[in-house]
C-alpha cells in the first residue's frame, strides 16, 4: 500500500494531523498539512501521471491540477484512475473513489503494466526511515528482523513504485534523526544506488526519491551517486537546525533558497473547495 | 448445475485444517462472513494468504486458526495497527507466526503464477531491497536475452480461495464491480474456490453483462448467498464501509484478553453470520447506506 | 487532456518507415480503417505483429509495406486461405518476409513482458514443439524451485500499437466490450498507442461504467473517431462482420494483379475511409444491421 | 486458433461438409459431419469443460449437453463461456457468440489461466497430419521449413490446447496415409511422449490425444507410450481398409467393434434443434 505520509504508525499521526507549522511567514492558522500539500502540490508542476495514498498526496494532486498542473492524473493503488469522488477518500481503497472514476484496473493491470510498466511519472511515498540516497524504510524498526521492535505495515506496493516510477517524491512529517538516518534497519524500497549495488535482479527504471518534503524544508537529489541536499527551509526554520535534526552530515546548497508560504489563493482552493470539511486538514 | 450451498456447509466441505487458505478483497468485497465461519468452526494450523491484512487477520490470529501468513501488507489500512498480529511477531506472543513477506507486487505475481501454473513468475522491483535479502523463496533467473539476471516468485496455489462478489449465477458465473483486486487470479490459482455473494441473480441478469464476470462458472466449486458478507468493508453498490468498527478493532486489540472476549461473544456466541448481523443491531446499516448511480447499458446485440 | 485527432494525422505523426506495429483486435474491433490509412500514406519496411491474420494483412503485403510478420495463425479466419501472404512464405513472390511465428499463448506472453516491462515471460507449452526448435527468440530458463528448465518468450513492445473499440472519451479513457483479445496488453506494450473508436462519448458515460475502461487515458496517445472502421469485422453493438467480403477476399487473392487493382481502386483510390465506405454503397450496412440487446444496469453508488 | 476439423485447409472443406458417410447402416441421408459430430458428442460423456472451434466441434458439444453430458460447458477461444447462440456461430470470434454468454474472458485469462492453467477437460483439435503417437502438425507441408509446399495456418492456440487439456479429441475428416502418416513434416503440437524426449521445457499437464474420429471409425490411446488403435469401425468399413490408408502400421483391438450408428433421437436434435438452418449440417 502506497504510505501516506501519516500511515507507518498510527499513533504519530493523529497529533500532527493537528500541529500547526512554525512558520510565522505563513500565518499561525497554516497546519503542518497544509503547508506540506502546498509545497508537494508545486513539486508536481510538469508532471503528468502521479501514484499516489489518499489524504495529503491525494490533495497535492488536486491542488496541483488547480494550479500548476492541470491535465495531471492520479492513479490510486486499488486501480483507479480519475477519480472525482464527492469527498476526501478515507483510504486508498475507499469505495467513494469508484462512481464517476474513468477506469478502475484489475490489480495485475496496475501492478504489472502501470507501476512495473513505467507508466507513472511521480510516485508518493511516505516511510519510517529514509537515508542519504533515499533509500526507504517501512517494514521494521530494531536490530533483530525476525522480532523487531516495532513491526511497520511493510512495503505494499512501495517496492513497485520506488522501482518503477520515474521519480519518488518522499513526504516526512517531521524531520528527526529517527527518521532521516544514517543507516535504515531495514532497506524496504531501495534506490537506485542501493539497487545498483547488489548482485542481481533488474535496475529500477526510475530516479528515486527526487524530492523530500518535510516540515522543516525542502530536499532534493537527481543523480544515481547523488546525497539529498537541502535546497529550502520553510520561513523561521534555521539551516543548522534541520542539520542538526538529521542523522547524517547533511549537505546544505550553497543556493539554499526560503521556501514561499502558502499563497491565500492556494489555502482557498485547500479549505475551501478541496477539502470543505476538512476532514485532511484539521 | 446448481453449486449453491450454505456457509457452513461450504466451509466444513471444502477447508482442512493445515490448509492454506486465501481470503482476497483489497478494502472492498472481502470475504469477512467466511473468514468468521473459519473462526466458528474452529480450524487449526492454516496458513492464511492475504494481499493487505485487516481485521479479519487479527481476527483468525486470536482464534488461533493460523500458523503462517503469506501477505505484503500487514496494517489494518489507515485505521492503524493489526496489534494481536504484531504480538505474534515481535514477540512471538503467544507463539510465532511464520511470515512469508512480499510486495504487493510480489503477491500479485505469485498469484498469476498460481492461476497460470507457472513455477514463478519474474519480477522487476526487487533489486536491493532487503525483502529479497529475508525471504529465501524470492529468488533469480538468467536473463537468455541478455539483460541482467532477474528476481523471480514461486507460484502461490492456494488449496481454498475464497472471495466474496456483488452477485452470481447458481452456476457460479461471478459478477464484481468496483475495486477488484487480486480475486480472478486468486480464484484460478486456488485449488478449491468458495465464492460468497451480497446475492445470487437469476442468469439471465449474467447474461445480459458477460464482460461482468470476473470468474467463469468452471471455476468454482461452491456458491454462497451471504448479504452483508464483506461487513465492515464496503461493497459497491450495496453498502458502505465501517470506518468505526475498524477503529474500535487496532484499540481492542491492543488487550489480548479483549479480543479473546469480542471473538467469545460475537462470533463464538453466534450460530451463523444471521446472528453475527443480528447483534449490531437492526439500524447499523443505515449508517452504511449509499446513493444509487446506475451504470449506462451498453448494446451486447449482434446478428439476429 | 483533448487527445482526438483525424486518422490521417495519427498515423502521420505516431508511425514511421521501419516501426513495428501492433494491429490487434481477434477477429472484432479489429483497426481496419488504421491499417488501410497506413497503405494509403504509403509506409515501408514495417514489421506488422498481429495474433490472428486476416484481410488486412494480405492487404498490407499487398501494398508491399510490410517486411516482416509476429503472427501466431496466418489463416483468413474460417473464410480460407491469405494468398497474398502464402506466396511471401512458400515462393518469396515478390520477395522474402522475415516471419517471426509464435502459438497464440506465445504471443499472449509477449505482449504481456512488453506491457509489464519484463524481459520474458515463461510458457509452459512449448516442449517437443518444432515452433520452439525453429524459433531461436524462444529460450529457456532454469526453474530455480527445482522444475525442469521452462520455455520463454521475449517481449513484445511494438513501436505503436492501434487498436479499436467501441467508444472512448477525448482524454482516451477507452471501453470496449464483447470479445476483448489482447488488445489491453498491446496497448499497454507500445511505444505509442493510437485508439480507433466508433465513437467519441461524452465522459460522463465513460464514467458511470469504470470498469468498462480496458484502456486508460494516460496511456493513449490519439484518439479518432472512425465509424465502421472495423468493417468488416465486427462491432458488438454497433455493426456485424462481412464475411461474404472475407470470403470474396480469399478467392480474389489467389491473382496477385487483381489485389494490386483492389488496393488501387479501392485504397489508393480513396482519399480517406468515408469515401471507402462510400465505394461500399450507401445499402452496404443493411446486411450488417444487428438487433439490440442492453446490458443490465449496475449500481455503483457509494457514500454519498 | 483451434482448428475445426474442416479449417486446415480451405479447399477440402467446401466439398466434405456435403459428402455423405457410406455407411448402410446410418442410412444414406447421414452426411459425414453428422456421423462424425455423433460419435464426438458420445465421446464427451463425463467431461465438463471443452475447449473447441466452431462447426463440427460446437454441434457436439450441444448434443452432448442434449444426451450424455448436460452439464457440459463449452469454451471458446474467442474467450467466450457458457455461449447461447440464436444460431450456428460462423467462427469463434463471431459476435454471435457473445449476447446472453456467462462470461466473456480477456486472452490473458483464456491462455494463461484456462488453458495453461490446466481447467479444461477435453480439447478438440484438428490437424493437416497425425502420427501414431497423436503429435499434430497444422503448420506446414514439405520439406523445407523456410519454403514449404503449402503453408498452413499454424498453431493458434493449439499447442496451448495439447499441452493443457486433460485430453485432446482429434476430428479428422478424412483418413488416408497423407493425414495419418509415420512421420510429420513440422511437429506443431506434440503429445506427452514427444514432450518428454525433448530436452528442455514444463512437461504437458494432460494425456494428449485419447480419442480419433474419422469418417472410417474410431482410434483412442490413453498412456504416454501408448500408440493409436482402432477400436471401432463404421457399419460397413473393412478394418482393413483402414489400415491400408494409416502411414504407419495400424494397431487394431482385439476387441474392435462396430459403431452405432447415429440413433434418430440423435439427427432429430442435430436436425430439428441444434443446426435447423443446416448451416453445419449440409
Amino acid at each position: 500500500m502506497t504510505l501516506s505520509a501519516h500511515d507507518t504508525t498510527e499513533t504519530r499521526s493523529r497529533d500532527e494531523l493537528s500541529e500547526t507549522t512554525s512558520s510565522e511567514a505563513a500565518g499561525d492558522e497554516v497546519t503542518s498539512s497544509e503547508l506540506l500539500t502546498v509545497h508537494s502540490a508545486r513539486a508536481l508542476a510538469g508532471r503528468n501521471v502521479v501514484f499516489a495514498g489518499h489524504g495529503l498526496p491525494t490533495l497535492a494532486v488536486s491542488l496541483a491540477q488547480h494550479t500548476v498542473a492541470p491535465d495531471i492524473e492520479i492513479v490510486y493503488e486499488s486501480g483507479v484512475t480519475g477519480a472525482r469522488p464527492p469527498a476526501m477518500p478515507r483510504s486508498i481503497s475507499d469505495s467513494i473513489l469508484v462512481p464517476g472514476a474513468a477506469s478502475v484496473m484489475p490489480m495485475t493491470h496496475l501492478f504489472n503494466y502501470v507501476l512495473q510498466g513505467q507508466r507513472i511519472d511521480v510516485g508518493f511515498l511516505g516511510a519510517a526511515q529514509v537515508d542519504k540516497y533515499g533509500n526507504l524504510n517501512s517494514t521494521l524498526i530494531g536490530e533483530n528482523w525476525e522480532h523487531p521492535d516495532s513491526r511497520l505495515p511493510g512495503s505494499g506496493g512501495a517496492i513497485e513504485a520506488m522501482a518503477g516510477a520515474a521519480e519518488i517524491f518522499l513526504v516526512m512529517r517531521r524531520h528527526t534523526p529517527r527518521t532521516f538516518v544514517e543507516s535504515l534497519d531495514f532497506v524496504t524500497s531501495p534506490g537506485p544506488k542501493k539497487a545498483a549495488e547488489a548482485a542481481v535482479g533488474s535496475m529500477p527504471a526510475g530516479a528515486g526519491v527526487t524530492h523530500v518534503i518535510t516540515d522543516m524544508g525542502l530536499m532534493t537529489r537527481f543523480a544515481q551517486d547523488e546525497e539529498l541536499t537541502l535546497t529550502a527551509v520553510h520561513p523561521g526554520v534555521d539551516p543548522a537546525e534541520v542539520v542538526r535534526q538529521t542523522g547524517w552530515s547533511l549537505q546544505v546548497s550553497p543556493d539554499l533558497e526560503t521556501t514561499l508560504p502558502p499563497t491565500p489563493g492556494e489555502l482557498a482552493l485547500l479549505r475551501e473547495t478541496l477539502d470543505p470539511a476538512r476532514i485532511y486538514l484539521r | 448445475m446448481d453449486k449453491t450451498m450454505g456457509l457452513r456447509q461450504a466451509i466444513s466441505t471444502y477447508l482442512s485444517d493445515g490448509d492454506t487458505v486465501a481470503l482476497e478483497g483489497f478494502g472492498h468485497i472481502v470475504p469477512v462472513a467466511a473468514a468468521h465461519e473459519i473462526i466458528r468452526q474452529g480450524f487449526t494450523d492454516l496458513v492464511l494468504a492475504r494481499m493487505s491484512c485487516d481485521v479479519i487477520v487479527d481476527q483468525m490470529l486470536g482464534a488461533n486458526c493460523l500458523k503462517g501468513l503469506i501477505s505484503s501488507f500487514i496494517a489494518n489500512s489507515s485505521a492503524g495497527s493489526l496489534h494481536e498480529l504484531r504480538r505474534r511477531i515481535e514477540k512471538s506472543d503467544p507463539e510465532p507466526l511464520w511470515f512469508d513477506e512480499y510486495s504487493h507486487g510480489g503477491m500479485v505475481a505469485r498469484y498469476q503464477a498460481g492461476a497460470s501454473k507457472l513455477p514463478f513468475q519474474p519480477i522487476a522491483s526487487y533489486r536491493g531491497s532487503d525483502l529479497a535479502a529475508k525471504n529465501p523463496r524470492i529468488r533469480s533467473v538468467p536473463d537468455p536475452y541478455g539483460g541482467s539476471d532477474i528476481h523471480v516468485v514461486p507460484a502461490l496455489n492456494p488449496d481454498l480461495t475464497i472471495i466474496h462478489a456483488q452477485r452470481a449465477d447458481i452456476h457460479g458465473n461471478v459478477q464484481a464491480w468496483g475495486m477488484l483486486g487480486i480475486q480472478t487470479e486468486a480464484a484460478f490459482a486456488g485449488r478449491r474456490l468458495i465464492v460468497t455473494v451480497e446475492e445470487i441473480v437469476d442468469e439471465a441478469v449474467v447474461r445480459s453483462d458477460p464482460n461482468r464476470t470476473i470468474v467463469p462458472a468452471h471455476v468454482v466449486d461452491a456458491v454462497v448467498a451471504v448479504p452483508r458478507g464483506s461487513h465492515p468493508h464496503s461493497v459497491q453498490g450495496y453498502y458502505d464501509r465501517d470506518d468505526e468498527f475498524s477503529r474500535q478493532w487496532s484499540a481492542l486489540a491492543r488487550d489480548a484478553a479483549a479480543v479473546q472476549n469480542w471473538l467469545e461473544i460475537n462470533i463464538r456466541g453466534t450460530s451463523d453470520h444471521d446472528e453475527f448481523l443480528a447483534t449490531l443491531g437492526s439500524d447499523h446499516f443505515e449508517r452504511m447506506a449509499i446513493h444509487d448511480a446506475y451504470s449506462t447499458p451498453v448494446n451486447y446485440g449482434g446478428r439476429a
